[in-house]
């Protein structure tokens, strides 16, 4: 009986914390054919190359919470590197984006973006909780308005579509720079996922989140103001990912307007796989932190033991629905 | 003089008009009763009152004063609470979660955007001891019977402190020692100056609790009188239009050889049922009775294959058969009317007509494989108009129906598969007494074709006055299988707390 | 100035760094000459059809065509040659037995070859010129690929020349890995911190389809310690773009290809206006040659240290 | 009275037939800007742009009526088209896919591909009923196995990655020949249309399929078999998909493993555009057509009129959003 119950608890856990039990899978397999893979540089690599999914993922999700998704995501991380970068560039590079412009605090140009980021949320939530219209159509709206403003002020003269580089070294910091062993950005990452963290379980903000994605009707007649909650979570969103866009330039020193196309797909994936449900009302922040952390070692481990690209493809879609499916089995009721 | 005066409210919904003239007077520390047939405007009502509707036209008076309440957040400010007749859980999330929500106390004052969890774990024990209601405020709200998750609601709406509660059939999914305590609850309230307004279709319940009594029918109020002057056969004439003289049809069916057995029927889950055999003979209405939680929604999904069953066997005609889904079931001439009305019944996006036909499609093709429309409008008048159904027309969307409307179109849906075997889980709730009278009518012409149906029911009168024996179960298990004619209210009780600890 | 003289031009993908130059260079050739309706195909050839019908239904006077896949040319001929307008095509190049459907199309660009060949070249010469290239002193070249989208002409052609010249050149090769990131830095990062994980110190050489590329693969080598104290691994793009001269400045790339953007566009602008006007262009009246009557070629240059300034 | 009762009627008629509103006000700004767009030959081309995307969005339709998405449909065009494509090179082709392939009948790899098509539907419908993965991470699995799986075959040699060209005539007079003046794509897709309305209305396996995205555990109760009906709905959506890729590969008188890529977004735009309900259950054909004729509009009036394709993008945007927030009214319960 003792021995039933202690089986039956660890059949519990292994199905709550199946998608960690995924990694791990993950992780054993590619160390087999390449054990170099378990290194604490390849760590630091994957923890690095997570960071600005992660912020990215989490803004995600707060909009999936609520049963949308934001197409305009990745556009949005496009925005805000580019925004960022052309005001961050060293003076004596010699394309600059604004040829006079004089060295800004570093923090004035990071802080600009996502409050762009924030004001595009903010008008993604008003368009949804106001005109009703999905999320799913709003946000494919910014994304177009979002790729087309930026392309124009890409183009502008002088920078004509140049990619944008010579990023001062003080802002590169941010996204390549170290602390002893620990990154700089992942640093970021981590503090970003407290405070959501704790946005979503300490604050009324959050807990209003969750009732509005949970059921809409409720939170309407326990006198939640959807509208509040719609636009303040779209414009976290907003913050998040324009942040999360602002590091992809300072971590791969450069920015185009086309940074972060389709990036919007894989944070909706992260956190699906990370077991955000797509209906609204449940995921939480491990959960997309595991979510995001597969897929970057998917990607790693597969181009680390040179899987060719088309198979890295198939292999990808196999694990992400093979997992899934593993996952899901706590949720599904037991009949 | 009045807590609350609705006066003059009309509400009109596209091709409906929902509420004609009414006005509703509420004194202080009154338990006061809404009542009134399936789709005759109540729970509108009380929407507009609750800010979920805006009203064409009236004015509502609030402690003397007129208000205007555009949304739900305005009328709980007022101290207007409410019980929805559809329950509004959040269901991942935990049940102090789902009472405070909107509310939730903070760290250091109003202003605070932080939760103070301490807090209202403590205020959650406090409300639950206080109510004597035995709930754990960290459970999930889905993991709650449909019964522990109203009284959630209940809790809920007391938690407000308001002037007035609103409880829309507060009692369709409690049993009855339960609806004994929210009687309780209410009599509480009122002594601290709380008045409610009361919608029930249960008859005893009304007489039992409230004060006043306003009765609507179409939309029009007819009139408000003390609880006192009125009896049930009052009642219902004032709400049918005319008189009902018997609350059961003469029993004129009877028994026959064995049409379905259940033998042995256990549950692979430790705390479902158990090792649970009965027959139904053609002809025969079967009654299930118990406490909710005796696990009898369970056994009849297992027989009609929505759950799995480890060990019992099915036989139909003496034979023996296997059901591994509601497909099958049907196939084997079952029909099973489910109890929760909104997750497995009804398709709210599609029309009166889809969600009638919809477990009949197959039988509507013709040799082309298309769908023969004409016979399927036909069988949805023909429906629509047995039962009464109150809708604007045939492709009205059923989720703009009222409760009640929305139980007779399922309830016309297993009808029109022709069932040899109908198990009913409820069926009459939220159904008006005078539909009640007609779907025991029609219970009563299939069991006199010699059809077998078996019916689920926490109401122990309908349970005695309709049935032919009634199995009675507890704790999963069968406590028993009585004789309904010989059997009385006592003995299924002492039967249903048999396997009670 | 034509009054009404109007030119449609679909270019393959908005957000492709060098064809954004091209086409800037068109629209600056066509300044107070004629009005000229420059398209994005969105990388889809279908999406590219569906603008070329459009032009015609509208009645330009000549087309200037960026496909998207070089045998789409041909089903653009027809379309072309059943409404009488004249097309220009460009950067991609058409099958020959498209291109000689008609007399009135022609095309412009460099020959794809020829900037693989040139990046294998600048390694060859810098393998040659370094003994200490070869890290690990086994005589073998041991590289990475970084290629563009799979299936795109250039990418195809720039990874399969780059590395014909190193054998052809009788340098002893050896891919440790090649994988695609897409003509994207941030890919080309990710992959390449990997591939710095699982090879280290074996890598001697990095090629990339494109500089966006190569700058992605120079900032993951960056974070593992290269450029720094002499620690050099020599990289090489294509394009030329602005950063990348920069990074060329700062000594961390070794050297690009330069796709020659404002002659290109020069020249498809002026072969495309005399077709609009109805004239037979010759070398003399677009100031560019023509090969085969219907070729124009623009050459490709390398660019190093040595010479870089002169491109800025 | 009476006049009150028809104003109602007019109001009751703009709000239901709102997305039609929106397409002929789209057709009266753009003929101000140029009356040239007033003319047959746009609507031809309109109708003949519109045509594989209707039938695309048509099978997407049936994903979407069960509250999913087929994220693998684009690149399921791509596979289509690649399929079809490699054997239908005329003999004399210099660069052919198979080099020795005998002419084979028109048909044999247009079926060959739709039943690839619709293969891969019923295993997205099998991985979504049986497994209980949800249909986003079911078919982004499959959009990453079968993009794999096509460029591993477009890549084999002599083909070598090459676009496949030289089709055969009596192949791209499918894609762009024409009857009399009417286009023979246009036609394929009014049949489509046609056969897709009878099968969703008239139909048992229609019927099922809006009952299962209405309410997929009232359809079990009611005897639904859920599998079957995914299954069926997933491998239709797979053939018409399959099918509209064929049919692009004739249109464009080639293919590469990169067509079609991002269509699925373009056609589940268009559905919602035309009042499908992202949560299941709501959706018709004319909607969705006139969902898909408003996207080809938007493209077609935008480049017509000369529109930058930067400012075409944000315009897009702006109409998608303003159109469905219109169209949207009729569903928004009054309250
Ligand atoms: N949102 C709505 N849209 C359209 N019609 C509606 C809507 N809500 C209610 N109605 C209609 O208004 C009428 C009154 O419905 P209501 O729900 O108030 O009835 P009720 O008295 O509460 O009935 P029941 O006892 O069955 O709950 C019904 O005919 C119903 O169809
Ligand atoms: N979804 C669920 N998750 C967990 N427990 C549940 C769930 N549904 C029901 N239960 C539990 O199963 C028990 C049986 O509930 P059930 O509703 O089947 O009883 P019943 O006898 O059929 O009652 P009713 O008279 O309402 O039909 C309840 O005590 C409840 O706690
Ligand atoms: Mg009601
Ligand atoms: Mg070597």
């Amino acid at each position: 009986m003792l021995f039933d119950l202690s089986k039956k608890k660890i059949q519990n856990f292994i199905m709550q914390k199946a998608i960690f039990l995924v990694l791990l899978m993950l992780v054993v397999v590619i160390a087999i054919i390449n054990p170099k893979i378990l290194r604490l540089v390849v760590l630091r690599d994957i923890l690095m190359q997570s960071s600005t999914k992660v912020i990215m993922a989490l803004g995600m999700m707060f909009v999936i919470l609520t049963g949308g998704v934001d197409l305009g995501g990745g556009r949005l991380v496009g925005m805000a590197a580019v925004i960022s970068a052309s005001m961050l560039q060293t003076p004596d590079y010699l394309r600059r984006f604004f040829p006079d412009l004089p060295q800004l605090p570093l923090f004035v140009p990071i802080v600009m973006a996502v409050v762009v980021g924030i004001l595009i949320g903010v008008l993604n939530g008003t368009i949804v909780a106001k005109f009703k219209v999905p999320a799913f159509i709003a946000t494919l709206g910014s994304m177009l308005i979002i790729y087309g403003v930026n392309s124009i002020y890409f183009n502008m003269p002088p920078n004509n579509s140049q990619p944008i580089g010579g990023l001062r070294p003080d802002f590169t910091f941010l996204g390549s720079g170290s602390i002893g062993f620990v990154p700089v950005i992942v640093i970021f990452a981590a503090l970003v996922s407290i405070a959501v963290w704790f946005v979503l379980n300490k604050t009324v903000f959050g807990k209003n989140v969750y009732a509005v994605g949970g059921n809409a009707e409720a939170a309407t007649v326990s006198g939640v103001n959807i509208t509040h909650t719609l636009m303040g979570l779209f414009a976290v969103c907003g913050g998040l990912i324009a942040l999360s866009g602002v590091l992809e330039a300072a971590r791969t020193g450069g920015a185009t307007n086309n940074y972060g196309n389709g990036y919007e797909l894989d944070a909706i994936a992260s956190c699906v796989v990370g077991g955000v449900s797509t209906t609204g009302g449940v995921g939480s922040v491990p959960g997309v932190i595991a979510g995001v952390v597969i897929f970057s070692f998917i990607n790693y481990g597969l181009t680390f033991v040179g899987v060719n690209p088309y198979w890295q493809s198939i292999i990808k879609g196999m694990i992400i629905v093979a997992a899934v499916s593993f996952d899901i089995r706590k949720y599904v009721q037991k009949k | 003089m009045y807590s609350l005066e609705m006066n003059h409210v009309s509400k009109v919904f596209p091709g409906v008009k929902a509420l004609d003239d009414v006005t509703l007077k509420v004194r202080p520390r009154t338990v006061h009763a809404l009542m009134g047939e399936n789709g005759a405007g109540k729970s509108t009502l009380m929407k507009c009152l609750f800010g979920l509707y805006t009203m064409d036209e009236g004015e509502i008076l609030f402690q003397g004063g007129k208000v205007s309440i555009p949304d739900s957040a305005s009328a709980l400010k007022l101290g207007i609470s409410m019980i929805h007749q559809e329950l509004h859980p959040i269901p991942h999330r935990t049940v102090m979660e789902n009472i405070w929500l909107g509310r939730f106390p903070r760290v250091g004052g109003t202003w605070s955007p932080i939760v103070d969890h301490k807090e209202m774990y403590r205020r959650t024990e406090s409300l639950l001891a206080d109510l004597k209601l035995n709930l754990n405020p960290k459970d999930l709200l889905r993991d709650l019977s449909a019964s522990k998750a109203q009284s959630v609601e209940i809790a809920k709406a007391v938690s407000y402190d308001a002037k007035i509660i609103i409880m829309d059939e507060p009692s369709s999914s409690l049993t009855e020692n339960e609806v004994e305590h929210l009687f309780s609850i209410i009599n509480d309230l009122k002594g601290r100056g709380v008045s409610i307004v009361y919608i029930s279709h249960k008859m005893e319940e009304i007489l039992k609790i409230s004060d006043e009594v306003t009765i609507m029918r179409d939309g029009k109020s007819v009139g408000t009188w003390p609880a006192s002057e009125l009896t049930t056969d009052l009642i219902i004439k004032k709400m049918v239009g005319r008189d009902l003289s018997h609350r059961f049809p003469p029993k004129e069916n009877t028994p026959g050889e064995e049409l379905l057995r259940v033998a042995g029927f256990t549950s692979p889950h430790a705390k479902s049922f158990k090792d649970v055999s009965f027959t139904l003979k053609k002809g025969e209405i079967l009654g299930i009775g118990g406490l909710v939680g005796a696990q009898r929604t369970e056994v009849m999904e297992a027989i009609f294959g929505l759950r799995v069953h480890s060990a019992g066997k099915l036989y139909i005609h003496g034979k023996e058969v296997f059901v591994n889904s509601a497909f099958e079931a049907k196939k084997h001439g079952m029909a099973l009317l489910t109890e929760e009305r909104r997750a497995t019944g009804i398709f709210p996006v599609l029309s009166v007509m889809e969600n009638l036909l919809i477990a009949n499609m197959k039988s509507y093709q013709k040799k082309s494989r298309l769908l023969d429309n004409r016979r399927m409008v036909d069988d949805t008048k023909r429906s629509i108009k047995l039962l009464n159904v109150k809708t604007p027309n045939s492709k009205t969307l059923i989720k703009s129906l009222s409760g009640g409307n929305q139980q007779k179109v399922l309830f016309a849906r297993w009808l029109l598969t022709l069932p040899e075997i109908l198990i009913l889980d409820e069926p009459t709730r939220g159904i008006d007494v005078g539909a009640k009278y007609e779907i025991y009518m029609i219970m009563m012409e299939l069991a006199k074709q010699g059809k077998g149906v078996v019916m689920i029911s926490s109401e122990m009168p309908e349970l005695i006055g309709m049935t032919d024996r009634i199995v009675v179960m507890s704790e999963g298990r069968v406590a028993g299988i009585v004789d309904s004619q010989e059997t009385s209210q006592e003995d299924i009780m002492r039967l249903a707390t048999k396997f009670i600890q | 100035k034509d009054e009404g003289l109007q030119i449609g031009c679909a270019i393959y993908k908005f957000d492709d760094t060098f064809m954004t130059s091209v086409r800037n260079a068109i629209s600056a050739a066509s300044t107070g000459k004629a009005k000229i309706d420059i398209v994005d195909s969105e990388n889809s050839q279908a999406k590219q059809n569906e603008k070329v019908d459009m032009f015609i239904t509208k009645g330009v006077n000549s087309l200037a065509i960026n496909p998207v896949d070089r045998t789409a040319a041909g089903v653009i001929i027809d379309k072309a040659k059943k409404a009488n307008i004249p097309v220009v095509f460009l950067n991609k190049e058409p099958l020959p037995e498209d291109l000689a459907k008609w007399d009135r199309v022609y095309y412009v660009g460099a020959r794809a070859e020829e900037s693989g060949t040139m990046s294998g070249q600048i390694i060859a010469d810098y393998w040659k010129a370094n003994p200490s290239a070869d890290r690990n002193g086994d005589g073998i070249l041991q590289y990475i690929m970084l290629k563009g989208e799979p299936g795109h002409q250039d990418a195809e052609l720039r990874t399969e020349f780059s590395i014909k010249v190193l054998t052809d050149s009788g340098i002893k090769i050896e891919k440790l890995a090649e994988d695609t990131a897409m003509w994207d830095r941030p890919k080309a990062q990710d992959k390449m911190s990997s591939f710095i994980a699982a090879y280290g110190d074996r890598i001697e050489a990095v090629f990339a389809n494109n500089d966006d590329m190569a700058l992605g693969a120079i900032e993951a080598l960056k974070a593992a310690g290269y450029f720094k104290g002499g620690k050099f691994l020599p990289v090489v793009g294509v394009d030329a773009t602005a950063p990348a001269l920069q990074a060329l400045e700062e000594g961390t790339l070794l050297g690009t290809v330069l796709n020659d953007a404002k002659n290109q566009g020069q020249a498809t602008f002026n072969l495309a206006y005399d077709l609009a006007q109805g004239k037979v262009p010759t070398d003399a009246s677009i100031g560019y040659k023509i090969t085969n009557g219907k070729y124009v070629w623009v050459p490709y240059q390398k660019v190093t240290k040595d010479n870089y300034k002169q491109f800025k």
